[in-house]
């Protein structure tokens, strides 16, 4: 069970989670991450574009990473491209597992990958101003993480 | 055929436009000098990656493009 | 926000994760755990017993620790207790953030606990025969690891 | 008033029941001599905690016991 979509548009993490979860068979452990863009600050919109001849091939490649590394049954990874504002959702990753740690780790580590080694360039708006976004320092030290182990 | 040239990210707002046109097939070195000196300083960059027609490149200084090519340029990325 | 409840009947944790993240504001990441009963093993039923008195104010103890050491803005648990065939939810565990790191550390942290050092007992029953379950190995060295950094 | 004792997980099996009582209140010592000799004997395991009245108590060798308390023994827990 394998779920890896790029959305163009508004899509509903909770729901997808849901169906995907109810396709599961005999899966002890569901670890679910959904990433929304922030508000509170100055940025009243935020967009992100990929490269759809890479994106798609990225992200399964990911999926077939992590399938290696952990014991999984299932993995969904949805993202979003386009223009959004603050509240909605980026991203939802869900992995079922036999046993919790499988699945927790799945999520972690496909995150860390999409958020600084997937094809996509994400930029606020500020005021009138659009910022360009790289990853945090932490952003690249939680991926290299996983390269210890590899 | 052109070969086409896409700028990904930030080098999309340094080219003025997401996608451009070269009418000649060419290599790395004769790609640059078409560029505008401060485009093309940016994706000479070692954090600049490129893809031809969807397959990212080991080396870009080795790169050799033919007619109908789709040239990638890919700077940081930044998703999630 | 803050939602800790043991539950003696079946429960949906898709809607109480949902609930739970519709209530909360302002939160860029939000990790959830869902844990079942396993089928296709020779266990018909689980049955988890606990004691009242201590069960919500040790859960609500490990809730205040969570808080403290990760940037957390919400966090939801729920465990069941009483008779469950394979298939059904045991535990349901959210946590909302800022950032991606506090939600999923926060996760992991609770349901590490909760599997090792939270006041439920669990026997199943294989064939006629019911069997009482200690943690795995793995739970304990799985606790084990926040001990180290607090 | 009697004293109250709860068996949690397998102890309530080792005790052929959750519940019982005490008619008078004790000490750990002169408690451990009411029970079953095999029921005394886990109990009486350091992987087994107390609490009374719902508080986890530090060293159950040093308890004591009032009329109208609850005793509960805790042997190694398993949730999630």
């Amino acid at each position: 069970m394998r779920l890896i979509r790029v959305v163009e548009g508004p899509f509903d993490p909770g729901e997808e989670i849901e169906r995907f979860a109810r396709a599961l068979d005999d899966v002890g452990a569901l670890a679910s991450f959904v990433g929304k863009v922030r508000g509170g600050g100055a940025v009243c919109q935020l967009e992100l574009s990929h490269y759809a001849p890479l994106t798609q091939k990225g992200m399964e490649a990911l999926a077939d990473e992590a399938f290696e590394r952990f014991d999984l049954r299932g993995l969904l990874m949805v993202h979003r491209v386009g223009a959004m504002k603050p509240g909605e959702p980026i991203v939802a990753v869900s992995a079922g597992a036999r046993h919790r740690r499988g699945a927790l780790l799945a999520i972690d580590f496909c995150m860390d990958h999409l958020k600084s080694d997937a094809w996509f360039w994400k930029r606020e708006l500020r005021g009138e101003q659009w910022h360009w976004i790289e990853p945090r320092p932490e952003d690249h030290a939680d991926r290299l993480r996983w390269a210890e182990k590899s | 055929m052109p070969v086409r040239l896409v700028f990904l990210g930030k080098l999309a707002d340094l080219a003025g436009g997401g996608e451009r046109e070269l009418d000649a097939a060419t290599g790395w070195g004769a790609l640059l000098t078409t560029l505008e000196p401060e485009l093309a300083a940016e994706v000479a960059c070692e954090r600049v990656r490129v893809a031809v027609n969807g397959t990212l490149v080991a080396d870009k200084r080795t790169l050799t493009l033919a007619d109908g090519d789709e040239l990638a340029f890919l700077p940081p990325v930044s998703g999630g």
